[in-house]
């Protein structure tokens, strides 16, 4: 079983297709995915992109756990995911910190949640919120935050219980770009330092190549699949602001964003009136 | 004979009770009806809510307790009784036997004794008897314990050393033998005992200003009573258990017929008043009731006799 | 943004199986408890007993009567007071002033014990069905109109403000806004609502009336017919359910958006 | 995000004086209506009269015993109620099952007339405090328990799964997640409660028992002295207002993290 | 008055200073902004760029009316705002939309309020819906949704009532780039059309530039003040994916760029620990 682990990837989705029922509870069902497989290795960075509303979200649940797909099936170190992925940490695309708890006591809730007494538990975060930069923000609850601070609270309450595999959903669309480099680099550090698993979905194409050793390609909902996958082979460590300069990543780039443009305007044709 | 009011509302505190037999009966055997009377019982869940009932307006008649009229005249609100039901109150004070021997009212001092209601004539009752014996209602403690199925389990469970109550819950008590009675009105020798004079029980009330505006319609409705009262002079236990609806033993047939038997005695056999009646009571109430002690009270205005004799001139022939 | 379910719930048939073993299961415990004495049959009948009144009741018809009294005065009374609660609810929450200022009399007036205010009732609506819907409404009022109170003041403020800005006024802030996200408070408070509208109709039966399921009640209870007590609370407890059943439904019609944790269809999970 | 107060409220001083202006109006209502014969004084006292009496029994001391039994049931009541109302309304919340199959039962309950029951808990728990107890308890329970219900299933989807996705466990989603978020379901049933807690320890006691404002109330209304009735009325609400006050007080400390509408310091607007 | 409105400025923001109360209620407070002053001009489009938590959703929320400010006065059209600004339309920054009305409902929502029967309202929605891309998902409840489609149901939402000035909080950073610059477009195709005034915050200062008559640049909290003010001096009609190449562009976007790093890194120095 062990050793299965070593070796069985940290993720393995195989002919995931999620169907949603219909609004109304009857009639037409809703395939936001069909058959998609991919893998994610131990220690491997993957970014998901694709247009949106394609299912990026919805694979990720699935990844996390918390949504079981209607076909097809998902594993975790070579276990079958029922029931929450208990590996993952997942930093949820929608505004997900608990209301009633100040941004410190957010972060602090996941060692708190695993047995932390509650002082340790909140020293433990506080340089934690350093890190993303809110230090002074400890004592405000979440609606006392801007946008971009809550989702740097989310960062760290994601990140400080260590999980093995990282799901990100958009964590830094909405940060300015100077706070979102610092915070992609810091990401990068903390992934270096001890190689956990990441997904990681994004909208910035630049910001999956620079960040990712595998770039996947979502096509247009309904029924969205993989199709395509891309290896990025740039050295590491880097540094996101710079590897945008090399030839390499502009080759990719270009590459990738043909076949992303190509899909988004199918898609859009597929859903728009005039 | 033509009455002025045909639709009347009547109130009544507890309409399956003994203490109001004579009402149930009457409207059994068809009495209003041929009175040409179309009467409406509400039953309340006390004498002093159906009493709430006349007063405020929402009610024509009542059939209750003929201290309410001296209580009433106290507080300014005259009220007269018309006929009376009952000539004795009917009401037993008996001793729990799970909670040990008591066997006179002295004993009582210290004790718990349940009564239907604080303030109620149960309570009353027991005032007077502990007052004849040098004691205050002080001496003991009252619980109120209502006249149903809970006063049973107050028995039951030994959490009352005495009980002051009506039938069916004596008679249901004596039946399981739980208790051991220590005076008992339901008959004439007891409530002579205890009042040193007959007491007024149940009786049929009104408004003066209802009396004085439907004169004929109060005549038709004592006529009603006094007939019932006539008949059920007469009337062995069967023939009364043959006119009460089913509902009323549906719970135990004995025990309701057990029941009646010993409250037979405190049916009024002719509807009739008597001044030594009225003055017992009075005694007792002044005794208690702050408001009638305060008051100056007017006996002659609180019951009438007038509709009653009319009546049996021309029933009792 | 989706949890499944830990446990997936078995079909309606299996769910209507289990709540008749609940219910026979019940019957069963009372029966035994009383054949055996432990409960005694003088306080609590006897299951059988009562079963067979209440279908001779129902046979004979003679219940009818009585139910639909009670029926009319609990719907009246649960219409009455959700209205007025709804309605008050709303005012209070939306005109600070009046809340701050009313606050502590409406909790004083929730404090009365409505059985000394009987008489009152009598007094001011008659003996008929309406004091005893009195009596309902100052039960349900207070349950009704404390949930739509909070359930106002928890509205979003995000989408409140969204909502002004695109130009709803106070009337439209009601319909579109207000009402649709204090609805679940409201069915919340109406649950326990119809429950109590019915307790306030036989209650009211029960301290003074001429007919009714609370009336009969008092009958049986005066002579000391437990089974004719336990028949009557049996027929009102049935038609209980049924009412809010019908609550169940409007509920489900009026919040069928409600976010539920995301699942997929034909998952095997 | 922000949505200031159309009217900012004025100050405590004038909250206080305008509630203070209520109660004298109110009083002076019933003066005049009482004094003209509007109302009858037998049905209603007066207010001198009520307000006289009140005074003396505090003076006398007498009351106190009374009411300390009273308060002594009702906060028993409540505080056993709420918190069975909140275990089991977390616990149906949790189990599907549970509450689907015991769901129509619950709402049986909830509809028996607990005036019926009294002698039952007199059977059970005797004449002491107790069997008030129940009484209210049995009010209380439910208004909290479906309150609870609805506020369990209330809470917001993406936060339950990202706590979940946190490690926690279900006691930590207890406490962490459901508690805290269902807390202003909680809290508007107990307002409602409170006020039920009382009105079944003087039901209780008005049915039966040697103690109580219920007992004096009822001893009261035995001797057709309205004036005592309503006496025993006026500090009754007088104390569920000071109690309920002790909740709310609780509730401001708890919910402290509510989104306000976000309003600046020195706003002139 | 008439005349007034003609020549006044669509909104004039005169030393706006907004201090909140601190968390716990009492103690210290804090100033999100300071001394902010900028007017909008009648059919001016003004983009504002910051530091995230600087203070622009605040002052985007002081120029809709929902925020009082501490200090200084807001006025739209000559008129001070006093409640909420009558002529403004609002696209949140946080998801905004009725959870009880399905898409189609809350674009039409607007036209509902204003009095437009339920069956018009809806008909008149429908192409809006296309507009956004969104045509087929209708009956689809917000959390049926993904992020990207609830923004555009939103953009819809907020442009269907036709506003007389526009403000809009960060709208497309949850889309992908293609979508983005399509959502691009069609809003300056509609802002050209009739000249709306228009605020807008994002946080991609290529968008600011490539969508703006002006870019506003706010320092970093706390006590954020204006700092930067430039004019957009590039000719229109505008395609916002070919004018990134012109050399005015790339000038404009190196000098902004440099002010705004200058500031994320001097806020993020005073937050931040290590
Ligand atoms: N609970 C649900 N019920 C019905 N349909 C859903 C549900 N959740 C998601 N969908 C649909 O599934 C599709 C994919 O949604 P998803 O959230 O995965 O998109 P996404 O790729 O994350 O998009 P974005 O980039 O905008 O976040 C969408 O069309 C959405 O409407
Ligand atoms: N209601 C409030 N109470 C206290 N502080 C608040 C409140 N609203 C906002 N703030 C504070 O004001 C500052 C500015 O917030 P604002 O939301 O305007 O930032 P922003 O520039 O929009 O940031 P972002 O780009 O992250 O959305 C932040 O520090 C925030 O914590
Ligand atoms: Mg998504
Ligand atoms: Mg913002």
């Amino acid at each position: 079983m062990a050793e299965a682990a070593a070796t069985a990837p940290a993720l393995l989705l195989e002919g995931v297709t999620c169907t949603f029922p219909s609004p109304d509870g009857r009639g037409r069902t809703y395939t936001a995915v069909q058959g998609a497989s991919f893998t994610v290795a131990d220690g491997e960075f993957v970014s998901i992109v694709g247009p949106t509303g394609s299912g990026k979200s919805t694979l990720l649940n699935v990844a996390a756990g918390l949504l079981a797909p209607s076909e097809g099936r998902a594993l975790a170190f070579g276990e079958p995911i029922g029931g929450i992925n208990r590996h993952a940490g997942y930093m949820f695309q929608a505004d997900a910190l608990m209301p009633w708890k100040s941004a410190l006591e957010n972060v602090a809730a996941g060692l708190e949640f695993r047995g932390v007494p509650r002082r340790e538990a909140e020293e433990r975060a506080r340089p934690w919120l350093a890190r993303v930069g809110l230090e002074r923000f400890g004592d405000r609850y979440p609606h006392q935050l801007s946008g971009g601070m809550r989702k740097r609270v989310a960062l760290a309450q994601t990140l400080i219980v260590d999980p093995r595999i990282v799901l990100m959903d958009e964590p830094f669309s909405a940060l300015d770009i100077q706070t979102r480099q610092m915070m992609e680099n810091e990401l990068l550090d903390l992934w270096s330092a001890d190689r956990k698993s990441v997904v990681f979905i994004t909208h910035d194409l630049e910001e999956a190549i620079a960040m990712s050793d595998r770039v996947l390609v979502l096509s247009a909902g309904p029924g969205a699949r993989l199709i395509g996958e891309y290896r990025i082979a740039l050295e590491r460590p880097r540094d996101v602001a710079e590897i945008r300069m090399t030839p390499h990543f502009l080759d990719l780039h270009k590459e990738i964003w043909g076949l992303l443009r190509e899909e988004v305007l199918k898609g859009y044709a597929q859903t728009r009136l005039r | 004979q033509t009455v002025e009011k045909k639709d009347l509302k009547l109130a009544v505190g507890g309409k399956p009770l003994l203490y109001y037999l004579p009402l149930t009966l009457a409207e059994r055997l068809g009495y209003f009806k041929e009175a040409g009377l179309n009467v409406e019982i509400s039953d309340f869940g006390g004498g002093a809510k159906s009493l709430q009932a006349l007063i405020g307006g929402s009610a024509d008649i009542v059939t209750g307790a003929y201290d309410h009229t001296i209580q009433m005249q106290a507080k300014g609100q005259p009220i007269v009784a018309v006929t009376q039901l009952g000539r004795y109150p009917g009401i037993v004070l008996a001793a729990v036997k799970r909670a040990g021997e008591i066997k006179s009212i002295k004993e009582l001092k210290g004790k718990k004794i349940g009564v239907t209601a604080p303030g109620s004539s149960t309570n009353f009752m027991v005032n007077y008897l502990l007052a004849r014996e040098g004691m205050k209602p002080e001496d003991v403690s009252f619980i109120g314990v209502g006249g149903g199925p809970s006063a049973i389990a107050a028995i039951k469970r030994g959490e009352i050393d005495a009980i002051a109550n009506l039938d069916p819950v004596i008679s249901q008590a004596e039946a399981d033998g739980d208790i051991a009675v220590i005076a008992d009105t339901r008959t004439e020798k007891g409530t002579l005992d205890v009042y040193g004079g007959p007491y007024p029980a149940a009786v049929l009330y009104a408004t003066p200003a209802f009396i004085e505006a439907n004169p004929k319609t109060t005549q038709a409705l004592v006529d009603v009573f006094v007939k019932t009262m006539l008949w059920l002079n007469k009337a062995s236990t069967e023939d009364v258990l043959k006119v009460l609806p089913e509902e009323y033993f549906l719970g135990n047939k004995t025990l309701y017929a057990q029941a009646f038997e010993h409250s037979k005695p405190t049916y009024s056999p002719d509807g009739r008043f008597t001044q030594e009646g009225a003055e017992a009571a009075l005694k007792v109430l002044k005794a208690f009731d702050p408001a009638v002690a305060a008051a100056s009270i007017d006996l002659s205005r609180t019951y009438t006799n007038r509709y009653v004799e009319d009546s049996l001139k021309r029933l009792a022939k | 943004m989706a949890a499944p379910r830990s446990k997936r719930l078995p079909g309606r048939p299996v769910i209507l199986l289990l709540q008749a073993g609940v219910l026979v299961g019940f019957f069963l415990l009372w029966h035994v408890l009383t054949e055996t004495r432990i409960l005694s049959p003088f306080f609590f009948g006897t299951p059988l007993a009562v079963l067979e009144r209440t279908v001779k009741d129902f046979a004979s018809g003679v219940i009818w009567y009585h139910l639909g009294i009670t029926l009319l005065e609990t719907a009246l009374a649960f219409a009455i007071g959700t209205v007025a609660g709804i309605a008050f609810g709303f005012w209070f929450a939306r005109a600070p002033l009046v809340s701050v200022v009313f606050d502590p009399y409406i909790k004083a007036v929730n404090a009365l014990p409505r059985v000394v205010l009987a008489p009152i009732f009598a007094l001011w609506l008659g003996l008929g069905i309406w004091s005893k819907v009195a009596l309902g409404v100052t039960l349900v009022f207070f349950i009704v109109f404390f949930n739509v109170y909070q359930g106002v003041k928890e509205v979003s403020p995000v989408v409140l403000a969204n909502a002004r800005m695109l130009g709803a006024g106070s009337r439209q802030l009601f319909r579109h806004v207000y009402l649709p996200s204090a609805l679940s408070w409201v069915f919340s408070s109406l649950h326990t609502a119809v429950g109590f509208a019915m307790v306030g109709a036989v209650v009211g039966e029960y301290l003074g009336s001429s007919a009714g399921l609370g009336y009969r009640i008092h009958q049986a209870e005066g002579v000391f017919d437990t089974v004719g007590v336990f028949s009557g609370m049996l027929v009102l407890t049935i038609f209980v359910v049924v009412i809010d059943a019908v609550v169940t439904l409007i509920e489900k019609r009026l919040l069928h958006w409600r976010p539920q944790e995301a699942h997929t269809t034909n998952a095997q999970g």
